[in-house]
């Protein structure tokens, strides 16, 4: 197993083009557990960390840009992202300890594949777009097209993803994220729930987008939910069809980490309540950027 | 196979290591620099005993290929001490008990270090977040968490 | 005579007996003279590694001294962590 | 709080010092099981069964022995096969363990070894031996295990314990009974009866050091051993036993241990790192990965127990019936002796059953934890029992209380109390103010508590006196968690020179005299007695070569304060410093050993009181308070029966809330990491309370009970009973998880 850091995208792209078995990585906190695991014998280890675009946090006038293999810690100290993206931030944040908090990364959250991975709901209802650099360029993908079954992504063998661009956060508008794990800290999700709400001038919901983690082969939205809440409000009645939505679109498995009955119901909970974090911050946001 | 040759500083001195690219920055610390403070106890980073901070960020060695730290600053628990006097944190660890068997002890301080590095005043509550990555089976994590709590004061002058 | 106490476990080799009396000095000499009384006992009762006398647990109580007034009971084997 | 009887003015004994060897522990030096380094030191990598049960065909190493680096491939034809030498059963379960022969009987079994120059090569080593097997059905659980025409493990194993003895081999090793009174009457004078069923998982006791050895053979027969574990002599003469030398021929030092809960009183590598360093003609490493330690270590026994208990209205218990089923793992074994004993012996039942069984299965062999097949049972009796109080209107303690067994009890397991503190720790909770502190919405409070023995057993002590009267105390029993810290109480107290004077050390094989395991809770209790005997002898030889010094006779001379003092003023004292200068003229070094097989085993109660909140929506129980009441005789070293306390409690909360084993169809561990086999970490926990009761022991000479172990029996008993007062469902099954709860919320709306 051969260990090389190219400093930049194209030295990367080039060196994963000409190695037929070569495994990109930014923490390794995943990367690690599976070569001990022997679930993978890569010949080459690509550490892209020290490609600036890719550990890199900025924003402007329109969007944030945050490097795929930017540790997660730099994520949630950066007091203007999490301000803005409270949600993701959090979400990004239960990834593990503050020890792996220095090392993991969105990328490899996304990249792993793991259905129950914390950021990935989180991305989602917040539209975020992965930029993937391969050998001809770059291409730009929704985050939600990123994975499609468990440890399985549509990137092909030569490409990584450089970054996440996140359109800058509307007025009246909050995110969330949920999990539940047995335990406070150190666990993966039995169930993951993100949302997202916009709220007109008079308070209804405009927009709302509800997306959850570990329930199926790959994050799913709600579309039910999202729809029962649009043009009114938070009341009991549309927290319940928020929940029996959420049960409902969940295609989980039975395994040592729940059950699929437990899971369900475990869902419409945290999409309600996820909704309700949701509009309480978008509530609070009621004007600037 | 061709080993790599690393070029750090660790614990303030500068030290050279040879290592396979795949072994980690744990077995590189242990078997090639000597230093065996830091403990193998998951080798997944469940368990935070091979805690150690790489450029003043505290991770667990066990998840760090060794040429990553190829020009990188370590501290493991054989540097907190300076010159024989030791941290705050290592002194109220011995007074308040905080440890038994010892095996966590190590990772415990780094990652206890690495929080009032952050946070001088940190509640319980972010103290117990903080040390959550360390797992201990002896203590119960009572008298850790005092300890660190007394280790912050006596820090803040307090 | 020592009163001699056998948990359930060991009855089958006591015809059901839960209590007997027993002359000896020493515990050896009570298991011998058990061993008289059931044949076959006194195998089980050195498995059985520990012995209760007059409430006090002994690991190892073969030439413990035991008299008269002496309440002797043969523990089941545990083993601590 | 420390509710005293007397005070005996101790200087040292009850103090808070540092520990001997705490500056080591804190600064990284401290050398563990795996931290040693030999010149030319090979590492080893084991070969595991991939099944659950299957015979071993055949096993090729050809390939293995070939690779590079590699140096030494064992399997077990490598050892004595004591089967056909007619050793003990016992003995041969060890080494089959260690490594298999002709079947492998859990997934993770050790099947080979291997040596090499580096660790990759090991690994890859490893990987290349290749083992052919006939996989054969298994049984998991003793449900399974004792089913009509199970598949069996042995073929020839008859229980033991039935009479008539069955003629049919079965999955039943033994059973156990203890019975007293008329079950029938006793349940006649109930007015209320409840009866229930349990099971519990599975449980590993999770220490962090996995198992490491290092062995260097010599030519001559003779090896080295360094190993972590609760005792080295046990290591000695297991290892003696699987490699059929002699035990002298073996010596072992006893490396820092990090952490063991009885796990660590059996063998796993040292014997295979001997026979590797011996094929190899060089020193050996051998270290268990996480998952290994998961798969083929520990745990404890998952079981299936029914308890039925009857109470009148005034809450005394008028019959006790239970019924235990225990897992032993692939080998006889299970705790369940101890599980009959113990299970009851909080109470004065007049009528009672207790009836066990030690059933194996194709899981890893069980291994001591704490208090060994105490926590099971107590899980519940005293769910049972709170269930009892909640339906005559009784407070818990209350019917505690009036049942409570005191001196002069006589015990569920045969002879009477001698005096005990079960009833201190009862008064203790009822007097904390967590007691009637206000609990918030889906709050709720439990209490329960637990019995357990000390072990006593054998225990070895050397004093030595510096030459500037500074004393040294030599002991062969690893320090899991302080102990050398009471060790050098005990000696301040009895030689009265300062705790700061005096350096306590784990001796190895060949240094001191013989020790048993540290385990039980036996070693402050019986090494301390031994280190106490030692200075004693000590002061006695003090006394005369300060008779000497001043040509009087011995008994003119008393020792007060770490000084000779004349009994009439007449002489002026001579310091421990002063005869420790001066031994070479009153009779050579100052030195003494003592030796013992402890008397004086004492008995330990716990209390304790738990509140919980759980989550009605998610079944997620969090516990926000808790409180622990033990009696632990004399504290000789506060801190660390506190430390022993809280570790208790904490891993039984584990037990109750998320630990567990989890296996797939074919018997492979499902969660074998930290990750999924999940033990409680820092942010799951309030502060544990302690309230340290100390009755005396009667027979030991600070008054000392074990403190070790009990606090891991009431735990889940405390935290169901608090589930229970919070959301009215009484949980039956360990663990309490957040999916069984939900699940027994929502049968219960339903």
């Amino acid at each position: 197993m051969k260990y090389i850091a190219p400093s930049s995208v194209e030295e990367a792209t080039s060196l994963l083009s000409t190695s037929p078995s070569a495994q990109v990585f930014a923490g390794a906190t995943d990367v690690v557990p599976q070569l001990r695991a022997g679930r993978s014998a890569p010949e080459l280890l690509v550490d892209l960390k020290k490609i600036e675009e890719l550990v890199a946090i900025a924003k402007d006038d329109d969007k944030w840009t945050v490097g795929a293999a930017a540790p997660t810690a730099n994520l949630t100290e950066d007091e203007a992202f999490s301000g803005e993206f409270p949600g993701l931030s959090e979400a990004a944040g239960l990834i593990g300890s503050d020890q792996i908090q220095n090392r993991s990364s969105l990328g490899g959250n996304l990249c792993n594949g793991s259905p129950a991975a914390d950021s990935v709901p989180a991305m989602v209802v917040n539209g975020a777009r992965a930029v993937i650099a391969g050998p001809n360029g770059t291409r730009v993908l929704d985050v939600a097209e990123v994975v499609t079954g468990p440890g399985q992504t549509s990137l092909e063998a030569d490409e990584f993803i450089v970054e996440f661009e996140l359109d800058r956060m509307p007025a009246r508008s909050g995110d969330a994220y949920l999990r539940m794990i047995p335990r406070t800290e150190m666990d993966i999700a039995v169930v993951g729930a993100g949302a997202r709400v916009t709220l007109a001038e008079d308070g209804s919901i405009e927009e709302a987008v509800v997306a959850l983690g570990a329930v199926a082969p790959t994050v799913v939205r709600v579309p039910d939910a999202e729809a029962a809440l649009v043009g009114g409000t938070a009341d009991d009645e549309t927290l319940s069809a928020v929940a029996e939505a959420a049960s409902g679109v969940c295609n989980p498995i039975d395994d040592k980490r729940g059950t699929v009955a437990y899971r369900k119901q475990v869902a419409g909970v945290l999409a309600k309540r996820a909704v309700l974090i949701a509009i309480e911050r978008a509530e609070q946001r009621n004007g600037s950027k | 196979m061709a080993r790599t040759h690393i070029t750090a500083v660790v614990n303030g001195d500068e030290t050279e290591f040879l290592a396979e690219d795949g072994t980690s920055l744990l077995n590189a610390l242990r078997d090639e620099v000597g230093l065996t403070g830091a403990k193998e106890g998951c080798g997944t980073g469940d368990c935070g005993a091979c805690s150690v901070m790489i450029d003043e960020k505290v991770t667990t060695s066990c998840l760090v290929f060794a040429p990553e730290v190829q020009g990188a600053t370590i501290l493991t628990v054989e540097g907190l001490a300076d010159s024989g006097e030791l941290h705050p944190l290592q002194q109220c660890f011995l007074e308040g008990a905080a440890l038994q068997c010892g095996i966590c002890t190590p990772g415990f301080l780094i990652a206890a270090k690495a929080l009032l590095d952050k946070n001088p005043d940190p509640t319980e509550t972010e103290i117990r977040y903080a040390l959550a990555g360390n797992l201990c089976r002896c203590t119960g994590y009572d008298k850790i968490v005092r300890a660190v709590q007394e280790a912050a004061r006596e820090m803040r002058g307090q | 005579m020592a009163q001699v106490h056998f948990s359930a476990g060991l009855r089958d080799l006591t015809g059901g007996l839960a209590q007997v009396e027993i002359e000896a000095t020493t515990v050896r000499r009570l298991v011998a003279a058990l061993e008289e009384k059931f044949p076959g006992i006194g195998e089980r009762l050195s498995d059985a590694s520990s012995v209760a006398i007059n409430g006090e647990i002994f690991t190892d109580a073969e030439y413990e001294p035991v008299d008269s007034d002496s309440e002797v009971h043969f523990l089941d084997i545990f083993q601590g962590g | 709080m420390a509710i005293t009887e007397e005070n005996p003015g101790y200087k040292w004994v009850g103090t808070r010092p540092i520990r001997p060897d705490g500056l080591e522990k804190v600064t990284g030096k401290a050398q563990f099981g795996a931290d040693l380094m030999l010149p030319g030191m090979l590492f080893g990598k084991v070969v595991r069964s991939p099944h659950a049960h299957a015979r071993i065909v055949s096993i090729d190493t050809t390939a293995a022995e070939a690779m590079v680096g590699v140096k030494a491939v064992i399997t077990g034809s490598d050892f004595p096969d004591l089967a056909a030498n007619g050793a003990h059963a016992s003995d041969i379960d060890v080494a089959n363990n260690a490594i298999a022969r002709e079947k492998v009987l859990y997934e993770g079994h050790v099947v080979a070894a291997v040596a090499a120059t580096t660790r990759d090569q090991a690994e890859a080593a490893a990987k290349a031996v290749e083992v052919t097997y006939e996989i054969l059905p298994h049984v998991l659980t003793v449900d399974e295990a004792m089913a009509e025409g199970a598949p069996l493990l042995h073929e020839g194993m008859i229980t033991k314990g039935v009479d008539p003895a069955p003629e049919e081999p079965s999955n039943v090793a033994s059973k156990i009974l203890h019975e007293r009174g008329d079950l029938d009457q006793g349940f006649g004078e109930a007015d209320v009866v409840v009866e229930r069923e349990f099971t519990t998982k599975p449980v590993h006791q999770g220490y962090i050091e996995p198992h490491a050895a290092v062995a260097d053979a010599n030519s001559d027969g003779r090896a080295h051993i360094w190993c972590s574990s609760q005792g080295h002599f046990q290591m000695r003469a297991y290892s003696a036993t699987v490699l059929g030398v002699s035990p002298g021929t073996l010596k072992v030092t006893a490396a820092e241990i990090g952490g063991g809960f009885g796990g660590k009183t059996v063998i796993y590598l040292e014997p295979l790192a001997v026979r590797l360093s011996q094929r190899a003609g060089r020193p050996v490493k051998l270290v268990m990965d996480r998952d290994e330690v998961f798969r083929a270590t520990g745990p404890t026994s998952g079981t299936r127990i029914r308890v039925k208990m009857g109470v009148s209205q005034d809450g005394k218990i008028t019959a006790a019936e239970v019924w235990m089923a225990y897992e032993a793992g692939a080998y006889s074994g299970s705790p369940v002796g101890a599980a009959g004993m113990t299970a009851i012996a909080c109470y004065d039942i007049p009528n009672f059953v207790v009836e066990g069984y030690d059933v194996v299965c194709n899981k890893p062999r069980v291994a001591a934890y704490r208090a060994p097949g105490a926590p099971m049972a107590a899980f519940a009796v005293e769910s049972v029992l709170d269930d009892l109080a909640r339906d005559i209107g009784m407070d818990p303690i209350d019917i505690r209380l009036a049942n409570a067994a005191v001196e002069g009890t006589q015990a569920s397991y045969g002879p009477k109390f001698p005096r005990i503190g079960f009833v201190e720790t009862l008064e203790a909770i009822k007097d904390h103010p967590n007691y009637t502190a206000d609990l918030g919405p889906n709050q709720g409070r439990g209490v329960a508590a637990g019995f357990w023995f000390n072990a006593g057993m054998m225990s070895s002590a050397t004093v030595h006196i510096n030459e500037n009267g500074t004393a040294t105390v030599v002991t062969g029993s690893p320090d899991i968690g302080g102990s050398r810290q009471s060790m050098a109480l005990m000696a301040a107290e009895e030689l009265g020179i300062p705790y700061e004077s005096i350096k306590a050390v784990v001796a190895d094989t060949e240094t001191v005299g013989f020790n048993d395991v540290t385990g039980g809770s036996r070693v402050t209790l019986a090494t301390g007695a031994a280190v106490v005997d030692a200075c004693r002898l000590i002061v006695e030889d003090l006394r005369a070569r300060a008779a000497k010094t001043w040509d009087v006779e011995v008994d003119q001379v008393e020792w007060v304060d770490g000084q000779a003092q004349h009994v009439d003023g007449s002489q002026p004292p001579l310091s421990l410093s002063d005869l420790a200068a001066k031994s070479g003229r009153t009779g050579g070094p100052i030195s003494a050993n003592a030796s013992l097989n402890s008397r004086g085993v004492g008995a330990g109660f716990s209390t304790q009181l738990c509140d919980v909140e759980v989550d009605p929506e998610t079944g997620v129980t969090r516990v926000v308070r808790y409180l622990t009441a033990q009696d632990a005789g004399r504290a000789i070293s506060p801190d660390y029966v506190e430390g022993q306390m809280q570790g208790g409690v904490v891993q039984g909360i584990g037990w109750a809330l998320n630990e567990e084993y989890i296996h797939d169809q074919d018997g492979v561990m499902e969660n074998p990491s930290f990750l999924d086999y999940r033990i409680p970490v820092a942010s799951d926990l309030p502060m544990i309370d302690c309230a340290i009761v100390e009755v005396p022991n009667p027979a030991h000479p600070y008054g000392v009970r074990g403190v070790g172990e009990v606090g891991i029996v009431p735990p889940m008993a405390a935290v169901g009973n608090a589930i229970n007062d919070a959301i009215d469902v009484r949980m039956t099954d360990l663990p309490m998880s957040p999916v069984r709860i939900l699940e027994a919320l929502t049968e219960q709306s339903d």
